[in-house]
């Protein structure tokens, strides 16, 4: 199993969500977060102030999947997510070793 | 706060203002009883303004209230922006564009407004009192336009269509009822603006609404409607008593006199008639959302209370309790009706404005002969003729200028920063910075 | 607002009020002195009722403030609503049963309100006015009640009690009093509602939170109080102000006259003793607090304030300004108290209504005999007749209604829906949708 | 609200209050048309003293939404506490410390303030209703100075502060001019307060934030201005247009009369000049940051309405209109400059209340003499002194108290309580415990 | 070492956390997530028009534990969180290769 | 590849940034978390009842980076996040198997 973290555009959610269930994805948990990176952010102003806000807003998709679904998953993300445009955000893989569904203790693939 | 020296701004102010009067105004006794009138009525135009100027406050929290986050401050400054911008322009053009017509007139003159100038007082209240009520009513109808229009129209092309608005096309509409022109010769009745203010208002917004088309994603091309839920109900709650509160004033001062018995009895008549339609109005609201939805839908309650304030403001003296909260309760009715209506259409109202201001305040105004003797002369028709030719009028003019603008200086922000949203792409700054996402939480 | 047809309007309003005087109202002009006492007595009627109308949203927003934030719009429409409802019912029903009653009398007349109706006014003022000036006091009554029971009750349940209540409960003991029923026959003395209003409010709160029960979670099994803190601490803040801001109407307008110089000294004197009261009740809970706590507590300080405004509500006119600290800084010391004991009784008070408005309400009831002069007669002993006779009425009426809801309808929502919060649960929104985890914002 | 025990209160009230003209009054009719004026004055007063009152819910709003999450909830507690205390203190001290002293004096008497006091009425309003609308003003003054140095004052040192500002520092200056003391026998002349309210409490504001030194991490070691963006604008907005309705109170009611047509007039010409300014002052402002940072700055559209405000308020009466505009905009324009450059100097000012209150009160003092003709005897040299010798007096009385506090009991929190934000540190409360990191959420 | 992120109803916070101490968990991190899965969301009406909202509230507990601690924990969350309701949530356990106390600068197991 | 997962106190964000820019990290992504740890929260008093607040506001840094340079960036992190007090925070660092970038496509350590 697999755990995709992929950071992306706010307003991409609904897409790469509706992708992801055509695939077969049951399951994933959204948290908000602040991104820095090649997308530099913008400069406001404050009672004469300027100030520069670094951070962008992005959201972190977490999702866990089987192995064998994990490149199908990261590609459908990129082909949803995607703008083109700088800031469009990350995907990354990592291992996972154990799976399990609180409600019934089912393990690994089953809990997903 | 000196006594002394106030007695000699006294009279110079009197000089200033009433020169035939202030010679007898040697002492500060009363002269008559006739000054206890001019003085009641001065009283109940000034309460009266400071009421309905706070509901350029409820106007404020309603909208902050009704739209995202990501718009709070840009509906903010707009809000105190067009209360200001009303502000001047009534004195520089409306006032007199309003007041100075002829009889049976169809327009009035462009000249600055001046405290004293006796065209604008018939000598039974100060004039200035009755300016400041007067630009209230101008202000209010601009407040009325921003919120149907809000989350995507540039802040310029808004303020310079308010400065239009209300130093033109209010009261120019305005000069043929209560300036005495041609509406008024015919027999028109609106007692406090059911049509010349909120209807205006709700026209402008409509023009204002077709042109610059709906929110980005708010009609999906897959058909349904999505609704964007205001960010903060609370905020748009207390909008609704600010603007109930003020509606006192709103109504209660378009009695314009309280310097008799009959007049106090008719504005407290008045105070009555207008809390219980707008009771009635919520109420109206509550009940059908349930039975509509299963659920109750306070965005529509509160719009429901502000409909029924509204039907009622075209005749709230003559209409017993009863007629009152039935006038009221379909104010409400309409309100819960037209809004989905109004999507089905694809006219996007963020606040709810067209029903609430347009539609009751057309049942208002059309409803007003039945409260009325048939020897007061109020009829059908004439409601009629006034209601469509204010509208069309006011549609018309607006509709002309929304595209002007839009042909020139662009009226709408790019779908980029619709999407940022006008806080951060017009204004560079937030509404709350530090919640959630904030960036200074970081 | 055109000026000969006003002058038509307020003669047939004349015709329709006050018929004697009407035809003595052939020009504009005073008659009499009496005329402009009555237009004084009327002003103040009606300014003294659009501040206490602009406390329901002070009571709105200090409720939104102290509930949490899933059950803040139930919140919001609870207020508004009790507030709507309070106008059709004391309209229908409450006030001619509280003031259509014999001198020394137990019931009044059960008769639909309407203005000019001769029983209603002494001749002294506007009949509307005061028509208007009483039914936000019934309103008042109900927005206390919201309070106490917030967070666990649903929706219809409590409308139905506020029907009741504002139409039924709170004029029949209001009939006794201010109705110049049996309890005024007596010698009772309550000048603005410590008792009538606030201890009603707070009876049938305390009936409410007994048959409801606690919030779940509030008394953990194992022991200890777990606090649930309020959402927005400003928006309970604004509304206390607010609150304060009405009281000056409240009592002001109780004096029910300003036509002579000695009501108007009389209301100038309620304004500072009011304002006195609750500053010294602020500043005790600011001191109590500290001592100890070791910090000030916010939500006891604007609690406190509003106990000393509710503890000079029985006799705003009589105490002197050190006397009026005194009444007002033990309601902020009551307060400090009984907050916590409640707690200790595990009855849950959302906001510390219960302390406010009951506890408060008696303290300043009892004291009222202190600031007069014997040959008033008033006497301890029949206020606590009072006390005691109102308790006791408005309690019991209050849990019988508050057992045949829950046995029939129901009153408290499920579990489930108590932890999802009433708004999404009953109302289908959110007060806030798209803060932190908002599901607009995802 | 039993009438026949109100007239036996109102009878009992006038003894108490007016000796000699009780007796006169033994029927509730008018005895002469000065009894008339009597009414409307103390109307006047108290119609304008609730307005201010509410202008503590202004500051309290607008504060609030100035500073960050972390300090809403101390906000709130100041703003409260603040109002509370200048009831008490001007009771006890202020009011005849103002307005006890002898013509052309420097300094009034030392007595607790009673109603009915000779002293204090000219006979020509109720005394109450005097000291009430007085009381307001000292409140006001001390709203202004915990805006400036919020975020980083310890609770109860401010609150000493505040007890002398509102019993001593401001009662004497203000008794130089309004007490009728040395500064008013010069002729110097400030007819609401530009200075004795405005500026005082600026210059109070001022010598706080020199002496408690600026915000952690707002000026930056590496040099610039870290800016700390306010926690909820609408709040903010809100704020403002509650000052903005008060200020119809604060310079209208300071006419001090509505009993005579002239009277009548000026209060209603105060009401048109002071609106104009405001909105002169916020579209100066909306104009000039668009200018000069391409992007409209709510916050200083905000600043600006006030500042436009605190402008006309030395002067609102003999202005025409176009002045009126006039000076509101200079006001306006002030603080677009004013509050870079304090940041420039390093003076931590969270809500820009120096620049609106105190440079913008200077503006209006000085310009008093541009709309008076010669023989009023105002004059520019006679307003500087005016303006100088009260700055110098409150600006080195407040230097030396808050250095007093400082030696003392320390006037600032430590840097980790700066850090967690002072609602926690001082309160353990906070104002929005559910909003994103909330504890109460988790 | 394992992290163990476990996605859980935001209610069962303070029962979860009691039973890890006493297992010797001294620390764990909290954020607030929105998830979507089989537990379906709500229908909400706003002003005459529904819509689904398809994200439950949920919060995810990240705990870095002893490897030799994971079994336990796991099987303590999946006891306590679970209330046998559809939406109860998951448990995922990954490898974690180091970890550091930022205070002390003390690392791995010692770092917990 | 590892995923430095860093839980800091929430001032310390702009200092930890700067220092890792200047070590070459070109990305990461921060979220507002809770913590529970040694750090014991604090009292409130609402309206007279005591109660304890245990979770302390936190930020959580989570950054992507060649594994070469993860030393280096844990490193970094502990002497600019660290007061010496208690409640400094954590630094874990977990392996990634893959990066991509969305708007390009770009994999692995491109994709940083
Ligand atoms: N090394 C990294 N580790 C973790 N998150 C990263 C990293 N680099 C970028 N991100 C996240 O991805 C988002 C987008 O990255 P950015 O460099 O702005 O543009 P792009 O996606 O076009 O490369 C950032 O806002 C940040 O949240
Ligand atoms: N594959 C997944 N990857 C990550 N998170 C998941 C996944 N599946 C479910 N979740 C999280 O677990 C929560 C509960 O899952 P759900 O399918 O609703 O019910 P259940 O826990 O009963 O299986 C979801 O709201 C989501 O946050
Ligand atoms: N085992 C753990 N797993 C995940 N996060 C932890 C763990 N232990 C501590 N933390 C996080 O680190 C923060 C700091 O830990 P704490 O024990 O309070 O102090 P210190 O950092 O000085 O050891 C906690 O608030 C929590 O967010």
């Amino acid at each position: 199993m697999k755990l995709i973290i992929a950071i992306i555009k706010p307003f991409k959610l609904d897409a790469v969500r509706d992708q992801l269930t055509t695939l077969g994805v049951q399951g994933l948990t959204v948290s908000e977060v602040n991104g820095y990176g090649r997308q530099k952010g913008h400069t406001e102003i404050y009672r004469g102030a300027e100030y520069s806000v670094n951070f962008v807003p992005k959201l972190k998709l977490e999702i866990v999947v089987d192995g064998k679904l994990a490149g199908k998953v990261i590609e459908a993300i990129q082909e949803t997510a995607g703008t083109g445009q700088i800031g469009d955000g990350k995907i990354f893989s990592i291992p996972v070793e154990k799976a399990v569904r609180i409600r019934t203790g089912e393990q690994n693939l089953e809990a997903l | 706060m000196n006594l002394s020296k106030n007695l000699i701004r006294a009279v110079i102010a009197a000089l200033l203002l009433i020169p035939g009067q202030a010679l007898a105004q040697e002492t500060p006794e009363f002269a008559s009883f006739a000054d206890t009138a001019y003085i009641f009525n001065t009283l109940l135009f000034l309460i009266g303004g400071f009421l309905v100027m706070w509901m350029a406050a409820g106007f404020t929290m309603l909208e902050a209230g009704l739209v995202r986050t990501k718009n709070v401050a840009m509906q903010c400054t707009k809000n105190i922006a067009l209360y200001s911008i009303a502000g001047l322009m009534y004195w520089a053009v409306g006032y007199n564009l309003m007041y100075g017509i002829d009889a049976g007139g169809v327009i009035g003159s462009f000249a600055v407004w001046a405290p004293g100038d006796p065209a604008t007082s018939d000598g039974s209240y100060a004039s200035a009192s009755d300016w400041f009520f007067q630009m209230v009513f101008a202000a209010t109808t601009a407040s009325i336009v921003s919120g149907t229009i809000a989350e995507r129209i540039k802040l310029w092309p808004f303020l310079i269509f308010t400065v239009i608005l209300t130093g033109i096309i209010y009261p120019i509409q305005g000069s043929w009822e209560w300036g005495t022109g041609w509406l008024d010769a015919r027999g028109f009745s609106d007692f406090a603006g059911s049509t010349l203010v909120h209807s205006t208002g709700g026209w402008a917004a409509l023009a204002g609404a077709l042109i610059l088309g709906p929110r980005m994603g708010k009609y999906p091309k897959g058909g349904g409607i999505h609704p964007f839920p205001g960010s903060s109900l609370p905020l748009a709650t207390l909008g609704t008593f600010v603007l109930w509160l003020g509606w006192f004033g709103f109504n209660g001062a378009s009695q314009l006199a309280m310097g008799t018995i009959a007049d106090a009895n008719a504005v407290a008549i008045i105070f009555t008639n207008t809390n219980t339609a707008a009771a009635a109005g919520a109420v109206a609201a509550l009940l059908l959302t349930q039975l509509m939805y299963k659920k109750v839908d306070l965005t529509l309650v509160l719009n429901g209370a502000l409909a029924g304030l509204v039907s009622i403001t075209a005749e709230p003296l003559t209409p017993g309790m009863g007629q009152a909260a039935l006038i009221g309760a379909v104010g409400g009715i309409i309100v819960v009706f037209a809004v989905p209506m109004l999507d089905k259409f694809k006219i996007d109202d963020v606040v709810g404005a067209i029903p609430v201001h347009l539609m009751a305040g057309i049942w208002g105004t059309m409803i007003v002969p039945w409260t009325h003797a048939p020897e007061d002369g109020v009829t059908y028709l004439e409601q009629a003729i006034g209601v469509v030719s204010i509208g069309a009028f006011v549609f018309t003019a607006s509709a002309i200028l929304w595209f002007v603008l839009k042909l020139t200086i662009g009226i709408r922000v790019s779908p980029e920063e619709e999407m940022m949203g006008l806080d951060k792409a017009e204004l560079g700054l937030e509404a709350y910075p530090e919640f959630g996402q904030g960036s200074q939480r970081v």
